[in-house]
């Protein structure tokens, strides 16, 4: 039998996989059993009702969709009086998951949502569509060590900091959130891009830009996981393109404890519970009794000299 | 072979496979092979699957959401959402009436009898009928009439009257007439001859009213016809339901992609159409 | 008839499709009427024979493929004696791209290679496997700065400079080589990424780390070209995972006056070809006289109201 | 249909269709249709298609790069390399003998006769032949037997003899050999039976050698076999080529992703497998 568990600081998940915040909701109950899942996610929630942005919300592109949904939300009296109760109908520990635009709010959106129904708080400082100044905190170190500081001295829960990369650096904004006191790096949110319709000359969706999200960003987002899990100590849930079990081992591979999926619930919604029973499959075969084993395990020595790598066999 | 682009599995239901979902979750996601698929005229296909049994528990309004093969050598990435056009529980088949406007349809149209098409549901709240009433009107126009054709069988089964209000570009575009016309009076208005025109189809509802031949509305397919309908229904206190479109990303719920807009007592709000609908109150619709 | 020809500054195409640094040398003569092209773009040269990265320099992922070549150059003596007079056999004005480690280096190189043979020289400051120590100078603004100064200072060739999208702030990158004196930026080059192998447990690609090329990226990229021209004059040739015409027009639309194209050449080698053809055709059929009208022309208005929008039919 | 993921013509030609680059230009972006395409046995297919007259050009040795069609829902990006192993002048035809091993080969396997395969090609350099040699040897293992077996042909044009000597794990992977079996002399070697062996492949080297029976060597598909040929290759003076593999992305040239390692006077340099070779000399390659 192998052991699916993996902890994240002092939270314990039956199994490494959970749903992506915004991407995740009860109503996914229509489709899978949501006790199966490492962990319930939250929509974002932010302090007032929020409309969110113009339709069309998301446009398909390349790798995957572009989305600039604008967060909408009833707010955080909805959340805690509606929304939580009912999420405790399942087993699952629940993230919940706060934006603010000032660090003053965050502080009290930290304070407010940590009520004894929420199990880890995530602190979504990286909703691409937004400025510094409106809530993505994430793209500057002082911004980030700041906001998490606050938070970190307001709330006993953990507290895990979701990154965006579109960070020039993000190893840096990983450190400044681990000295900041986070539990745990969730890399990370969405990518900003945009796609013009070229019969109508105008943005695909209706605030213009959008985030992507899907297959195509994975490679950028693998990569950020292992530059900030050799950076920093605490766990990093990778977050960015999985729609399968080896898109889940390559991020385990680059250091992940955890993941979290998004576009491939709206891809193949049973995809997720599939993914986790082929992971326990796939430790069996391979010979892992745990599947933390995993994070961490690329093999990660120095390259090879290139006359005698380009005189090797193939594969 | 060892790259499996996409997880698959355990909980996509196959053809006999048994459903491994635990019963009391009601939709799913399976693979339906294809019965038939045909043109019905130049941009309109029917599609005919075996249903898995969650599947076939699907009412008039709901719809799947489905995973539509690629037309080129791109990738689909997004589902795209067809309502049930006829549920044909005899034979434990759902039949789809599309049409073909972009790579998705396309792509579901490259569909050959024994493919597997990969759907999710049944989704969203379906038609509700009062069997109290004896006669309902429908009003549609193109994709509309795909979605208003199983308000025939709801109709039939509760011995309901029902006048269809066809509405298309042609004759060739008329659908659905058979199943209404199985089931009460179709009338088909063109703009090929001018009876499309809003206040020809408005001196027909009149006359429906006069004649006490309209306890209900429903509508689909049209901004132009359901401001119409909402006109009329709200003059003359009539109940109806529209049915509504918007670009889907999950067609469940949490993705807050389809919203439309509503208003209750003056006061605007959003909501899904995958989920809070795609059937809705005729008199809170705002536009089509 | 349709003028298809750009002015980059002083520089006129007669049509805005190049190839992209990297994928191109004459070599394609094998298959391509090399005469068509907008312009010819050699392979980034440096000072002396660098051997590159060891093989595998290549992987195919999500959204396309990655890449770690190494930059490998037979030197900038060969370049000039060998492969120079080997470009003009063909009649397509010839872009040099240089690179190097140090600014003093840069500015050899630029006086160096800007013979009467060179059209325009291209500055790669940004090939994403090098640090800003080690040539990707494209990651800070004052490091662009420093190097587009003396470049300008030392030549009077159309100098481009080619940015990087792994830059946080792209638009302050493009906005410092805009300042120091470039004539044109190429947004952009590679995006660094990770594959990891799931049966070997080592990276995908000799270098561990690879630059993502291919339609994956466009999403990011035509991002970066809409910020990019809206913030500075200078004209802007996009490039990043163009395999269709519709891709170019969502280019220049967005803001790029030119294109370059790699990926589309390992894939569909016929490809350029057909697009200079094929965007001849639409801007004929779209009545669009100049080619280079479709640059910025995206309808750029602000986002309409929430309510609204989600009110108005669909498309 | 309004979306297409890749640039298509004019310089692709079609079936029947005219060559629209200009004659100078010697290789194209072809699509051929498929004329037969067979397992061969468990693991290989043998490929036929229409050539285009550029593509009909291909000298033994020579490879074409590949668009193979996605095995599954997901793309595939890069072209894969397959070198040439018959050309049928006669019935315009080119043929090629493929192993399965990963995405690019699984998705070509599911092309049927009458699909159209994208090649570009012929391109690289092929293998040279001296037509004052008598006799030749050939030897091959794998994917290198389909890369070898043109040779035949080129022997027989030449009225060359030729002994090939076949490497495979069992009777059931021997291929080419009747190729070669019209031409000259087939030894196949096994692992099943344990005459693969490098002692027991010298040993017949040897023997050929002895009975000036080698002018030259040839070899493909095996490092252990490739370091065997150079050893004796060198020791008796006998010239001799290989065919290299390597990813590749471009298979033209510009993107030096496919370099190998060769050997001149002691100093090791980089060359490209797709433009320098495939087919190298045997004394300067380093490892196959
Ligand atoms: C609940 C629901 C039920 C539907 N039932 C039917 C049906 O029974 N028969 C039928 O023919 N069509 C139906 N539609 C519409 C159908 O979903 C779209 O035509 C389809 O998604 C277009 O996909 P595409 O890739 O072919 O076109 P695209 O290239 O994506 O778009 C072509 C055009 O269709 C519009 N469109 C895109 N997605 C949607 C969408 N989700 N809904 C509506 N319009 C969209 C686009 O804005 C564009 O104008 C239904 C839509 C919904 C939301
Ligand atoms: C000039 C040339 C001629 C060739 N001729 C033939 C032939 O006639 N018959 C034949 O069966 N094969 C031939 N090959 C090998 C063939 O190209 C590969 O088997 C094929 O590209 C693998 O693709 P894939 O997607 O199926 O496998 P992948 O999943 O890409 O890889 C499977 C295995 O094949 C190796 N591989 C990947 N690409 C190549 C490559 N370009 N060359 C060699 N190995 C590779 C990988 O490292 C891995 O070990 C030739 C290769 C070259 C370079
Ligand atoms: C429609 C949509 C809505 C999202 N909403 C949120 C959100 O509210 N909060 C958040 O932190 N991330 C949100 N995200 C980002 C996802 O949580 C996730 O980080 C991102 O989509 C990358 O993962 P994926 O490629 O698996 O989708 C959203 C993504 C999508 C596609
Ligand atoms: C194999 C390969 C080699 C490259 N070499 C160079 C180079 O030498 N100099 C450079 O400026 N860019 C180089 N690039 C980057 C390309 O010029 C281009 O910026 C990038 O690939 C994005 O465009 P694409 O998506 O159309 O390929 C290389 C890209 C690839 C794929
Ligand atoms: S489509 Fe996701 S909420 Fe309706
Ligand atoms: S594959 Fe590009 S140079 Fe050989």
């Amino acid at each position: 039998m192998v052991d699916m568990s993996v902890k994240i600081g002092s939270v314990t998940l039956q199994n490494p996989i959970m749903p992506a915040s915004g991407c995740f909701s009860t109503d996914l109950a229509q489709v899978i059993d949501l006790n199966r899942l490492g962990a319930l996610v939250a929509k974002t929630v932010s302090r007032e009702f929020r409309a969110g942005n113009p339709p069309p919300r998301v446009s398909e592109v390349e790798g995957g969709m572009i989305n600039s949904i604008g967060l909408p939300t009833k707010g955080i009296e909805y959340f805690l009086s509606h929304q939580v109760p009912d999420y405790k109908r399942f087993s699952p520990p629940l993230v919940g998951s706060i934006s603010a635009t000032t660090i003053e709010d965050f502080e009290a959106m930290a304070r407010d949502v940590s009520t004894s129904a929420i199990d880890v708080l995530e602190v979504n400082i990286s909703c691409p569509t937004r400025d510094p100044k409106g809530g993505n905190f994430a793209l500057h170190e002082e911004h980030t060590f700041n906001v998490m500081r606050r938070i970190r001295q307001t709330t006993d829960k953990p507290i895990w900091c979701k990154l965006s990369p579109n960070a020039g650096d993000v190893v840096a904004i990983a450190k400044s959130a681990e000295l900041a006191g986070a539990d745990a790096l969730v890399v990370s949110n969405t990518i900003l891009g945009l796609k013009i319709d070229i019969n109508t000359f105008r943005p695909a969706i209706g605030n213009k830009f959008g985030g992507l999200s899907g297959p195509g960003i994975k490679p950028i987002i693998v990569r950020m996981v292992y530059q900030c899990a050799k950076a920093v100590k605490i766990p990093i849930i990778g977050c960015g393109g999985i729609v399968k079990l080896e898109d889940v081992i390559e991020y385990m591979l680059a250091g992940a404890s955890a993941v979290m999926i998004g576009y491939l619930i709206f891809r193949n919604p049973s995809g997720i519970i599939a993914i986790i029973d082929g992971l326990q499959e796939w430790c069996a075969k391979r010979g892992f009794a745990r599947v933390a084993d995993l994070t961490g395990a690329m093999i990660d020595e120095a390259p090879r000299e290139t006359y005698a790598a380009a005189a090797a066999p193939i594969g | 072979m060892a790259h499996r682009p996409f997880a698959s599995a355990p909980y996509v239901v196959g053809k006999g496979a048994p459903a491994l979902a635990p019963t009391h979750i009601p939709a799913e996601e399976s693979l339906c092979p294809v019965v038939s698929h045909d043109w019905i005229n130049s941009e309109y296909k029917h599609l005919v699957v075996d249903a898995s049994p969650k599947a076939l528990a699907v009412k008039p309004g709901q719809f799947f959401n489905l995973l539509c093969p690629s037309p080129d050598a791109a990738e689909l990435w997004l589902r795209r959402p067809q309502s049930v056009y006829r549920i044909d529980r005899e034979n434990r088949r759902i039949e789809f009436l599309y049409k073909c406007v972009g790579r998705g349809t396309f792509g579901l149209a490259t569909l050959e009898p024994g493919d597997e098409l990969n759907m999710v549901g049944p989704l969203g709240v379906g038609f509700a009928i009062d069997r109290r009433w004896k006669h309902i009107v429908v009003l549609g126009r193109g994709v509309g009439l795909a979605t208003l054709a199983p308000i025939s069988q709801l109709a039939g089964e509760c011995g309901i009257g029902v006048t269809a209000i066809l509405s298309a570009r042609s004759a060739e575009f008329v659908m659905a007439d058979d199943l209404f016309g199985k089931v009460g009076d179709v009338i088909a208005v063109l703009d090929s001859d001018a009876t499309s025109a809003v206040e020809h189809v408005e001196a027909i509802l009149k006359r429906l009213i006069a004649q006490r031949q309209a306890d209900a509305f429903y509508t689909c397919g049209s901004n132009r016809l359901l401001q119409l309908m909402k006109r009329l229904g709200k003059a003359h206190g009539i109940p109806g339901q529209v049915a509504m479109e918007q670009v889907m990303a999950c067609g469940l719920g949490p993705c807050y992609v389809c919203v439309r807009t509503f208003e209750v007592d003056g006061k605007k709000e959003l909501r899904r159409v995958c989920i809070d609908g795609p059937v809705f109150d005729l008199q809170e619709a705002v536009g089509w």
